[in-house]
């Protein structure tokens, strides 16, 4: 606790500075005030948990999902097939420098309003973390392990089992993390572009009705919502990589 | 293109911001026309004209001080002044009656509010286009739970065609309809005043309370200037269309020639008034304002003279 | 010392992407339970002929046999011990000594009895369930010579195993490896640049010399057994040693 | 050249099934075919490239030298003291699990459709990956080259200009790399929330139009816009980074 | 042999953290143009006594004389060569060699002269523009001993400094180094685990005994100088040998 402490203290100023400074200015349809956006959250909270969260949460789920399933299926696929490798992994790098978030209005036409036109953004953005790291994971492959285990009478099979992925493990939840955090930022941008319900959605709809505060409480959800579940990815990290020291 | 941003004597004039309610089109005829002919010069202002990237940006922005004016609905000015005290005003009335219909393409066999139940119908994510459609369908005998509203902000013609919604309500008469029957697609236009809803002021510019309270003067010289537009329009309505078609925003939303002429037709007699152009009176405030509470969407009673400034007459 | 355990006839060898041959039609034969060491410049090939027994390498020419056989497809049939321990970090030490006979096919019980009834006798009761990080360097040497030995094989090649344990661990290594082998009577070939290591450890001696090694210079320790440190004073030795220095030093240019 | 031969032909593979499928749809509002947006991005040239890429790249490159400066300002002082690091380190992490996007669109009514309100979305996506890349670059300093450079009689400065920042650079590069396709997305989130002009503005408007092909035609430009700084960066660090080895 | 140019004088030592004590009021002299090695079990304390020297970390009790004299700070007053190269990877070798000269303000034109004067005696002509990554350990080591004798000091302080390299190329570093001290007149401390290179190179051999170390068992080396490997098989060097071995192995647990 006590290394948390200066954070903690300048999490308080900071929000003592806000608070201040928001009653001074005195807007609050522009800038809430912190305890403006608590009572706010209290004030919704049946909403806001029992509605939109669940809509944002079952998009980042399933997109998740998707991105995890054919994610780590196309790392193996490409440490199976060098071909395979040549031909994806150039793309899949060079489409990471691609804004591909900015075709997410399109999955609106072809998708509708229902939740796989957000589930695909959330998908665009956490699948490539996910293949990158997944991939680059089994790649890492210490190759001398490898020969030493062919000295064994090892078979393919035993080499993928017991070396690839266990090596590839780390790296796969590295890509994990940054994946939960931007699925929910996925989630959020998709429901921007058209959803009934959703924190996003519920977020931008808030500022059509000039409620500041309202705008801020479901992102406060959405933040615990990603602080959750970085947590769960590193306690499943923590638990199957036991044997890795903590730095 | 950017006559407004004329160089050299722009140093003396006075900058206005105007954030119409959508793109150019032929409601905003008159402002193109007060450019164009330099009425606004004559009163000593630079007006720039922005246009929306959301639905309730012209509100909002005019609220924090971000615009001088923006075009709005009267019944969501006086929702977001009674509900969140935003601290905006309308100054004057341009479109005098709704143009908001409830759109649906023919062939999806809707032809009456009591139709939309169990059925899709996409807006443009403001709560008052909720309650007008939950009038309606409840005003037709019908269910107005069993509607499913989707928020698809600026979509509208978009999302109807590409049949992700089965109604948008939000779609003008003078403007998404025809554009729809030009493209081919016949369309059922329900017109909310049919079924409960009162008549209000489709358009309205409002300004920000601070805005008002610091620059009035410039406000009323706007409007000056504006009149004089609208003067123009009604006069020439062929010129005043072509000036709007050369200040289209043609790369982003190209003009229609033959449906704006339509449009023009249809605004024309919507916007004048004999109080003059502008003009509002209390009794509409204060109707809107009363429907309003009626269907819960206002919660408590607000001053009503609060909401708008009526200097269209007072010219 | 009587069975050929492991015999080259004729083998020639070149990296599929090297230039210049490692191997060219050499011979060597190595006799059940004998103790041999490889010593040789950097770069001499010493690793390459592991690689090549090992299987991970086909000979271009030639014929390798093990335990007086042929075999087509190499792999599995000889234990093999690299230069670094190269233990599975996610693994026990148990479950890293089990590994080959998992590989074997050998169930999880079977396997772990047996790793067991070994690891008092290798020094490491008590840390079976500790992960390879918890170890020093030469716990870690043992565990994989450990597994190394339950490879099964009679056949042992040790690539510079101690090179990476300070000089006082490694000589309680150096007398460790002596027991285990004189208790197990396996064959071991040993790849080392020291030249004490190598004169305290073998019965024989192969010094890599020039690419392509077509011939090995054979030295025979004249030592008997059991042998302590200090046999190494002697005179006979300390002419072996030097005659073997100088052999290598010609070699090499840091 | 024969490294990206499998991608190349991959590429073309998908772009001619993406071609035959959208004619067999024959849906071109909904689903554009690569053709017809190279037809529109060739009539929309002179719009694109000179009114909509300027808006973008101006909202681009103020956000990223911002986040440089400040970012890296911050990653020093948190790496001078320990106080600081102690308070803000913990905070920069956790900010990251946050969707702070969603936040974007409060930027639009304290800043307007000013090239502000863009900035700021693009600096708050750029700004954590460059100063905790820095930052982690400026730590990974190897303590026993400081601890040898301290024998050898050297002052705080020296170790601070010859020591840390040549090993955060290598860090610092890839925070940039990272931050510099985020600032293209960040760019063009920030446009569809408030603009007049912009590659992420107009894509969006085409959508009013329905004219996919429109929608698409500025993204392709985007997306050079990223893999063009993606190759400035990439030039920039080898250039300083010569004495490492390309693995 | 006559001048004191590093003694201590009572000096304890506890690592702020640690639980015990390292040094306690520990005496020890070496005379100008000595070579002293350092040997101890691992932990011992060796590489403590080098940072104190250096002035990394500061005594608790005594006096620490360098040159007859005691500082403050004695940061910058001893050359030191860490265990590993420690090369800085972006600069190149002459800009590695020159960094101490550098830190002292010399003008890099004169840095750059000074080093290039010195590359072609240590071996590193034609290399001065290459980066580390580039050479083989051994030269590695090399850019690191000139950058070390750069420092201008005249005491030189090497900790471990052979042994990442393969054994033949360590005696031809150990021979190198003591050609260099003959020639430059350093007194030099050097940490080693290796008896032979202890033996080979020394006049006397400092024995780390069991922690908190008040006392330093001394051994004179009985060899004349100049020496070559074979003066290692003298019988008496042989007998400290196993001395020394045996004081080693009775502190060591692998
Ligand atoms: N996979 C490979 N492909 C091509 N050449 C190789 C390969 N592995 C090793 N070589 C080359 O073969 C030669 C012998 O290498 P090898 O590793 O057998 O030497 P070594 O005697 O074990 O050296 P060291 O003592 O440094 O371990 C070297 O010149 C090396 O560069
Ligand atoms: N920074 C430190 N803080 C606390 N204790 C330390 C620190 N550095 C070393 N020690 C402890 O001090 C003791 C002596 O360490 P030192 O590094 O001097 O040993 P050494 O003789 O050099 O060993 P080796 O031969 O392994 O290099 C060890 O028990 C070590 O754990
Ligand atoms: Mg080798
Ligand atoms: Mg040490």
């Amino acid at each position: 606790m006590k290394k948390y402490g200066a954070s903690v203290i300048l999490v308080v100023i900071l929000l003592a500075a806000w608070e201040i400074g928001a009653r001074i200015v005195n807007y609050p349809f522009i800038l809430p005030t912190p305890t403006g956006i608590l009572t706010k959250l209290w004030d919704l909270r049946m909403d806001l948990l029992f509605k939109h969260l669940p809509a944002t949460l079952s998009i980042v789920v399933i997109g998740l999902l998707i991105s995890v399933v054919l994610g780590v299926l196309l790392a193996v696929w490409m440490n199976w097939s060098p071909l395979i490798e040549r031909a994806f992994y150039p793309l899949i790098i060079a489409s990471q420098m691609i804004p591909t978030i900015a075709i997410a209005p399109v999955f609106v036409l072809w998708f509708g309003y229902s939740i796989w036109s957000k589930v695909i953004v959330t998908v665009l953005i956490t699948f490539f973390p996910i293949t990158v790291s997944t991939f680059d994971g089994l790649r890492s492959t210490n190759k001398e392990l490898k020969e030493l285990m062919l000295t064994m009478g090892a078979t393919k099979k035993d080499i993928f089992f017991k070396l690839n992925i266990p090596s590839a493990l780390p790296h796969f939840y590295s890509g994990l993390k940054v994946a939960v955090t931007f699925s929910i930022i996925g989630a959020a941008i998709g429901e921007w572009l058209g959803a009934q319900a959703g924190l996003g959605y519920f977020s931008r709809r808030m500022m059509t009705q000039f409620d500041a505060a309202g705008v801020f409480a479901p992102i406060v959800i959405l933040s615990a919502l990603g602080i959750l579940f970085f947590i769960i990815v590193v306690g499943f990290e923590k638990r199957s990589l036991k044997w890795r020291k903590t730095e | 293109q950017d006559k407004e941003n004329k160089a050299g004597d722009s140093k003396k004039l006075k900058d206005v911001t105007i954030m119409l309610d959508w793109y150019p089109n032929a409601v905003h005829s008159f402002i193109y026309a007060a450019q164009e002919k330099g009425y606004f010069k004559k009163e000593g202002l630079n007006v720039k004209v922005q246009f929306p990237a959301n639905p309730t940006d012209s509100l909002n922005l005019a609220a924090a001080g971000k615009v001088t004016l923006g075009l709005y609905y009267q019944p969501d000015v006086a929702m977001a002044r009674a509900n969140e005290d935003v601290p905006v005003k309308s100054v004057g009335a341009i479109v005098r009656s709704p143009l908001n219909r409830v759109v649906a393409l023919k062939d999806s066999g809707i032809t009456r509010p009591k139709d939309l139940e169990g059925k899709v119908v996409g807006y443009s994510g403001t709560p008052l286009s909720e309650s007008v459609l939950k009038k309606m369908v409840k005003s037709d005998g019908g269910d107005p739970n069993k509607v499913k509203l989707v928020d698809v902000g600026f979509e509208l013609n978009s999302s109807l065609i590409s049949k992700k919604v089965d109604a948008v309500i939000g779609a003008y008469i003078n403007h998404e309809v025809p554009l729809l029957h030009k493209k081919g697609y016949k369309t059922v236009d329900i017109d909310p005043s049919d079924y409960g809803v009162p008549s209000y002021y489709e358009l309205v510019a409002v300004t920000g309370d601070q805005t008002w309270a610091k620059d009035s003067d410039t406000i009323k010289a706007f409007w000056r200037a504006a009149t004089k537009g609208y003067e123009y329009t009604e006069k020439h309505p062929k010129d005043s269309l072509q000036i709007l078609l050369d200040n289209q925003d043609k790369s982003n939303f190209p003009l229609e020639k033959d449906v704006e002429t339509k449009s023009l037709n249809i605004l024309l007699p919507k916007m004048k008034s004999e109080h003059g152009f502008g003009s509002q009176t209390k009794e509409s405030w204060q109707s809107n304002v009363d429907w309003l509470k009626e269907s819960g969407l206002i919660k408590k009673k607000p001053n009503v003279d609060e909401m708008f400034e009526n200097i269209g007459e007072s010219k | 010392m009587n069975k050929s355990v492991l015999s080259f006839q004729n083998v020639s060898f070149t990296y599929k992407n090297g230039d210049q041959a490692i191997l060219k039609s050499l011979n060597l034969d190595v006799k059940e339970g004998e103790f041999v060491s490889i010593v040789g410049a950097s770069g001499s090939g010493k690793s390459t002929l592991f690689r090549l027994i090992t299987g991970l390498e086909q000979q271009s020419e030639g014929d390798i046999m093990i335990n007086g056989q042929s075999y087509e497809k190499r792999l599995g049939k000889v234990g093999y011990m690299p230069q670094q321990d190269l233990l599975l970090p996610w693994r026990t030490i148990l479950d890293n000594a089990a590994l080959p006979l998992e590989l074997h096919n050998v169930s999880k019980a079977s396997a772990h009895r047996q790793v067991s009834q070994l690891l008092e006798e290798f020094g490491l009761k008590g840390y079976e369930n500790r992960f390879p990080s918890d170890l020093s360097g030469g716990m870690k040497q043992r565990v994989s010579f450990l597994r190394t030995v339950l490879s099964g094989s009679n056949v042992l090649l040790l690539d510079e195993p101690f090179s990476a344990l300070d000089a006082i661990t490694r000589l309680s290594m150096q007398e460790w490896l002596l027991e285990q082998w004189q208790k197990r009577k396996h064959t071991i070939l040993f790849i080392t640049h020291d030249v004490n290591e190598a004169l305290f450890l073998s019965d024989r001696i192969f010094i890599f010399s020039d690419k392509p090694v077509s011939h090995l210079e054979e030295i025979q320790v004249p030592l008997s057994r059991p042998r302590t440190q200090k046999d190494l004073n002697q005179q006979r030795v300390l002419d072996v040693k030097d005659y073997l220095i100088e052999q290598l030093r010609s070699k090499v240019n840091t």
